[in-house]
């Protein structure tokens, strides 16, 4: 339920035609899907395929030579990488960033209220210090002084799977975006980090070097950054670009 | 050797269908006592020893061995084999491949609780006594096929059963070892205390181990008794032919013998209604010519088939009285008889020796 | 009661631990059923997502299957009926990239046959061939992991099988190619049938090397198993049912198959 | 020149075919050996990190081989040569956790054997035994996972053996267990050998099932596989490093275990 | 059957190893000669059937067949078994275990090029030349003994080979089929124009088929010959065995002959050197008490083993002449001899058949 196409009423530019496939960061599953099936059903014609993914392993991928348009990463630093190997045209457009938020179990039976009681809790869910959500947990903990024991803590490829570790596992907490926090319904309970510790990460958009249709990617990043992509980006969570 | 029949033993009354195959018989063994069973192949001789050994489960029947029921369906009973002490000789032997020779005959030893040290010295001696120890720490697959048979009935007599079953126990071996192997069979049965039931194609060997003969034809039994009672008077041509006899079955009316197909034969001594007609066939001389002189019985015929056996040869002989006539190699050279070849046949009526068809 | 009924009833304890194992693997499966978004099940799966990951899982999984057999089959008879030198080592490498994580295999498989590759350079620019992100190269990390599996249970079976059927065979005249079809084939049946079983299985379940060689583009590298790794995240009924739509497929197949094959060799 | 020698070289058309099998297994594993970071390779896999995911793989894929042995073989033997009802539908459980992609396994496991699962909790009321994110947790998934392929393979020799030389057995007066254990695990040896293998190469790559069913906690659930996909993000070098060296004690453990059981059956 | 030898076809020169065992020998067979091998148990025959048809190469020497070279390491020649045309009958049959006796048989015929139903006509016609056409459609596991070997050999007699090669091809047969596929095969085998080699145990069947005699031990010829070339002199005591001679090593010096042991024998006819000595069983008298009379030799002994043979019985009697004597079952009752008993031996210098050790 990523990618639909649907017939719409023509409105602007009917130049644009054909498909690009967007490598985007897994945290931007659901945001990414809405805002394609908005931009389809916008520019009738035209097909918008998503490759979600960790942004360490995405940009790998690009640099492989993998069919991407455009890059839309969790962090500053992958897109610097894919920059620095020639794989990116143009300067990257933040637009949107991200903080941290605790989940726990529903209702919050260990009564989890601060980073600081993380420490009740036999399993901690975080992700990978390679990955974007990760780096960032780790520099909440620290700014916090908070160290957990390596046998308490279990990590995660990326936000969604270190939240899924509470949501459908046996961990009893997890630090993960506020965005997929926002996602959990029912399944868990989310606890916020104080604005003063938490960690604010930046996504950079960009088009890939040598897209067949840097027409329809440039398009995609308009509408991203543009007011109907922001609007969906707000109401999942993300924070404005800046 | 009569006498050593003591209390029955075994106390067969079996029933068994494997495919389209239906075995149905009695069979009561005495304790010390062979049975040897013969028959054609495809009989059931090997589907026997199998029901006795507990490998394939009666349809109906019973058996008993020692007054233990083995098997019983109606009493829903079935005593599984490794209980049964059935030591059987396999057909084509089953010797374990991933095993030497001496481990194959240790493997029924430990199974019946023998030490390992005491196992491999007795699998020793049994090999020793089927002139095979030589092989002892040889592959079993790499044994050739009258080696691998020695090894497959030293394994089997190394158990010591209660009854004991051995599908064709020599029909790999060579001559002499035959021989020798024959002698050790004997002296070990004589000594045995269990029922033995042996199935052979042999007669010699039947006549040599066996008390009594059993003969199965088409999965029931043809006839029994001792070799001599079974071969004076054959019932099927089977029979006969076991001891290379004619067999006619012919309606008598006094001496005159009238076969299915109208011919006639004259016997000596006068019966009547269905009877059986044994001929043997070097009372029948065969001539060139229509013989002279005192044969009550000579009809021309043609030779159908000759066959060689060393300096004796056996020549068939077609209609009207289709029999084997056995003469020397000599003879058949001065006769020049090839198939095909016309040929007169002659018997006397005194060799022509006749019994009921039925009962007897 | 036929005799064959009357056959040795299996030993209690046996039967016990084969029981245990039977609930063992049962409980979890069953569970999933409960898990399964029942209401919207139709509807989850008929998206163009679910069909075009199950088709693309069987699309690539079968390839990966057919490749296998005509790859590892001959490998595996080199390996069992020869003695050239070496056969020890390539033995060795044949069980390789089934102990490698997948994920490493993949960047193995890149190593390989990525754009600037040993491999993959000259097939890109002689043949025009690519494999990352592909459809291909799923088939091809499909492949890299699961033949493995062929060629071990083939091997093994091949050694297994008395060869003297073989010489008979070729004393009656047939060639290597006839008496393999003929004998060699059909006395080994029951390995093969299971070697291909698992190898497809394998393929079927393929994650760390797909995502990591091919990626993760729906419609072209977005195999089952990543498509429910992705929905897992966001709404597990869906990926739970997505799962039991493969299970179902895989079942059919796998009986289907099995009673074809079976059927031909011993009625 | 001797007679062996001598014996008929193998047709050359499965030459070529078997030796382009090689070349696809080998190269990307020869890649491999050119991206590992052979300057640090001893400090990084020295560092507790990779002693601990090493080690952990070890144990943990080890006994789920073990328990696969123990539950596996008697299901195979029941699967083989009995006739129970059911058997057909029994077969196709013992296959499915094969095709389930092992993140679905993982999920099924925690419908089971999750602290609130039909069998978790009373395990861990009554006896204390939890599985979420332990090491047994761990050792269960891996079980789930591989287990089928050792059935499988089993099940496929047992019912290609000829099994009247277990007849044989039980007419020498071997019960059951020593008819099994002396004649038919012998015989079926290079499939059990094959089969064992199978399933720890499978144990050991496992990563979906355990990752979501016992997490990912160094020194308690994170294995080898879970470490090198983490680390793969952030140091591909090391990653790669540490895969080899799983090669490198996979090899030999399946060599020396191979050389011991094959000379005990066929020297 | 002399004037059969025309050119010589098959031209074999063997070396080979297998395992510990070791087969060295030369033999020519003429297109249409049919040579019979006999020997004792692991001698090698199976091995020699083996390398002839190219399941096993050579080590060493080489094999013609009609002129063409199908093994010779020296050149590095080594024609693959299913380009020779050498068709061979296992001794333990290797039918396909899936396929059904029809369907056995007709594998040779498609290998060969037959289209289906051609192939499917003639395995029907063959399997009825062995009496097995109504077990076509049997799954050949579910076969009897008999019957599996029957199919084999239409099996293998259905393709047609240049070189026949048969591994005791009776063994397993009951008396009945054995006589006849015994005149099926010699019949078959005179209108056939290649080689056939046949291993067998029986010397009537040896007698029966085969033009020449090859006596295989322990990897080498013993003697060769036709039948009675080889009972009349036989070199070996498995070649005496045979024939139920007995066989004795002796040096002789004028009509005196010593044993080994030091014991002597009287000759009719004078000799010197090392001699062979042949002695009929028949011709070797068993008395209770010491023989007055003709008999030049006598001596007391005891005896070791009884073989009963039917109404006839061989008696073996120890040192210090082992040998064995036929009697008739009744005497031995008479004798009431048993193992063990003492007895005296006496032989006729007549009946004692001298002949040169080495050479002739
Ligand atoms: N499992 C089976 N399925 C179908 N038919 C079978 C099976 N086993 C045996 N038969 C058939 O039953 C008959 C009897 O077989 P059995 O092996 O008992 O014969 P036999 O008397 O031992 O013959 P032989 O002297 O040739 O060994 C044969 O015709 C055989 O084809
Ligand atoms: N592959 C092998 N490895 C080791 N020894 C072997 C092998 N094959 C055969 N032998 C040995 O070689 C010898 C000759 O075997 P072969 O089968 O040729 O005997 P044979 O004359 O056919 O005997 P039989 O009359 O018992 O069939 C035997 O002692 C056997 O044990
Ligand atoms: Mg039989
Ligand atoms: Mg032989």
């Amino acid at each position: 339920s990523s990618s639909s196409t649907s017939s719409g009423t023509t409105t602007t530019q009917p130049t644009l035609t054909g498909s690009i496939t967007v490598s985007a960061a897994s945290s931007l599953t659901g945001t990414f899907g809405q805002i394609g099936t908005q931009f389809q059903s916008a520019h009738p014609g035209t097909t918008v395929k998503f490759n979600f993914g960790s942004s360490g392993a995405l940009v790998t991928q690009i640099q492989q030579g993998a069919p991407a348009d455009v890059f839309a990463s969790a962090s500053t630093k992958d897109m610097t990488t894919a920059q620095t190997s020639g794989d990116i045209v143009g300067k990257p457009v933040i637009f949107a960033r991200n903080t941290l938020e605790i989940v726990v179990k529903p209702g919050n039976p260990l009564g989890i209220a601060s980073l600081a009681d993380l420490n009740k809790a036999t399993v901690v869910a975080l992700c990978t210090p390679s990955a974007p959500c990760g780096a960032a947990a780790a520099a909440v903990l620290q700014q916090a002084g908070i160290t957990l024991p390596t046998s308490k803590v279990t990590l995660g490829t990326d936000s969604k799977s270190t939240l899924q570790q509470v949501t459908s596992g046996g961990a009893d907490a997890a630090i993960v975006y506020v965005t997929d926090a926002k996602t959990v319904g029912a399944i868990g309970t989310g606890v916020p980090i104080p604005a003063s510790w938490n960690f604010i990460t930046s996504y950079p958009i960009a088009l890939v070097k040598g897209t067949a249709n840097a027409a329809l990617g440039t398009a995609w990043i308009a509408y991203v950054v543009g007011p109907r992509g922001q609007k969906v980006l707000r109401v999942a969570g993300f924070l404005a670009p800046g | 050797m009569a006498g050593r029949h003591q209390a029955v033993s075994l106390d067969a009354e079996i029933s068994v269908t494997v495919g389209e195959f239906e075995l149905h018989l009695d069979l009561d063994v005495a304790d010390g006592e062979v049975v040897a069973v013969l028959g054609p192949n495809g009989s059931g001789k090997t589907t026997l020893l199998r029901t006795l050994a507990g490998l394939q489960p009666l349809s109906g029947g019973r058996i008993t061995l020692d007054g233990q029921v083995l098997d019983d369906p109606a009493a829903k009973v079935l005593v599984p084999p490794e209980s049964r002490r059935c030591g059987m000789l396999f057909q084509d032997y089953l010797l374990f491949p991933h095993l030497t020779a001496v481990a194959n005959v240790a493997f029924g030893l430990r199974s019946r609780g023998a030490s390992k040290s005491e196992a491999n010295d007795r699998a020793l001696e049994w090999l020793g006594r089927m002139e095979v120890v030589h092989l002892a720490q040889s592959k079993s697959r790499h044994l050739s096929g009258g080696e691998a048979q020695r090894v497959a009935l030293a394994r089997v007599l190394a158990t010591d059963p209660k009854l004991l079953l051995l599908d064709e126990p020599m029909a790999a071996l060579d001559v002499g070892t035959r021989g020798s192997v024959r002698h050790r069979l004997r002296c070990h049965l004589a000594e045995f205390t269990g029922a033995c039931v042996l199935v052979t194609h042999d007669p010699l060997d039947a006549a040599a181990i066996a008390d009594r003969l059993v003969i199965v034809e088409a999965g029931r039994i043809a006839q029994q008794g001792t070799l001599k009672e079974i071969t004076t008077h054959p019932r099927t041509t089977y029979i006969a032919g076991l001891m290379g006899l004619n067999l006619l079955t012919v309606s008598a009316n006094g001496t005159t013998l009238t076969l299915p197909n109208g011919a006639t034969l004259q016997a000596a001594s006068p019966a009547s209604g269905e009877m059986l007609v044994v001929i043997a066939p070097q009372s029948i001389s065969l001539h060139l010519e229509r013989p002279e002189g005192s044969p009550r019985n000579m009809w021309p015929t043609r030779v159908s088939e000759i066959h060689l056996m060393g300096d004796r040869v056996r020549v068939l002989v077609g209609d009207p009285v289709p029999v084997a006539a056995e003469i020397t190699a000599v003879s058949l050279a001065e006769l020049g008889l090839t198939e095909g070849s016309p040929v007169w046949a002659s018997v006397k009526a005194t060799q022509i020796d006749t019994y009921p068809a039925h009962g007897g | 009661m036929t005799a064959a009924e009357r056959s040795r009833r299996p030993p209690v304890f046996v039967l016990v631990v084969a029981s245990l194992t039977v609930a063992f693997l049962a409980v979890p499966l069953v569970g999933l059923l409960t898990k399964a978004s029942w209401g919207t099940l139709w509807r989850d799966l008929s998206s163009p997502f679910a069909l075009d990951a199950l088709r693309l899982s069987l699309i690539c999984s079968l390839w990966a299957t057919g490749l296998s057999l005509v790859l590892g089959v001959p490998l595996a008879w080199v390996l069992a009926r020869t003695r050239l030198p070496g056969r020890n080592l390539v033995r060795a490498l044949a069980i390789l990239p089934m102990v490698l994580p997948p994920v490493v295999g993949g960047v193995a498989l890149l190593l390989a046959f990525g754009r600037d590759a040993l491999l993959g350079r000259p097939l890109y620019s002689l043949f025009g061939i690519q494999f990352p992100y592909t459809t291909a190269g799923a088939v091809l990390a499909e492949t890299f992991v699961a033949m493995p599996f062929l060629i071990v249970t083939v091997e093994a079976a091949l050694r297994s099988m008395d060869s003297r059927y073989e010489e008979a065979a070729a004393n009656l005249g047939a060639g290597r190619w006839r008496t393999f079809r003929r004998v060699t084939l059909p006395m080994i049946a029951p390995s093969l049938i299971a070697g291909t079983a698992l190898t497809w299985a394998r393929a079927l379940g393929e994650f760390g090397a797909t995502i990591t060689f091919a990626g993760d583009i729906q419609g072209r590298t977005q195999t089952l198993p990543l498509a429910v790794y992705l929905e897992l995240q966001s709404n597990e009924g869906v990926a739970v049912a997505m799962s039991l739509a493969l299970l179902t497929v895989s079942i059919v197949v796998l009986v289907s198959l099995r009673g074809r094959w079976l059927g031909a060799i011993r009625p």
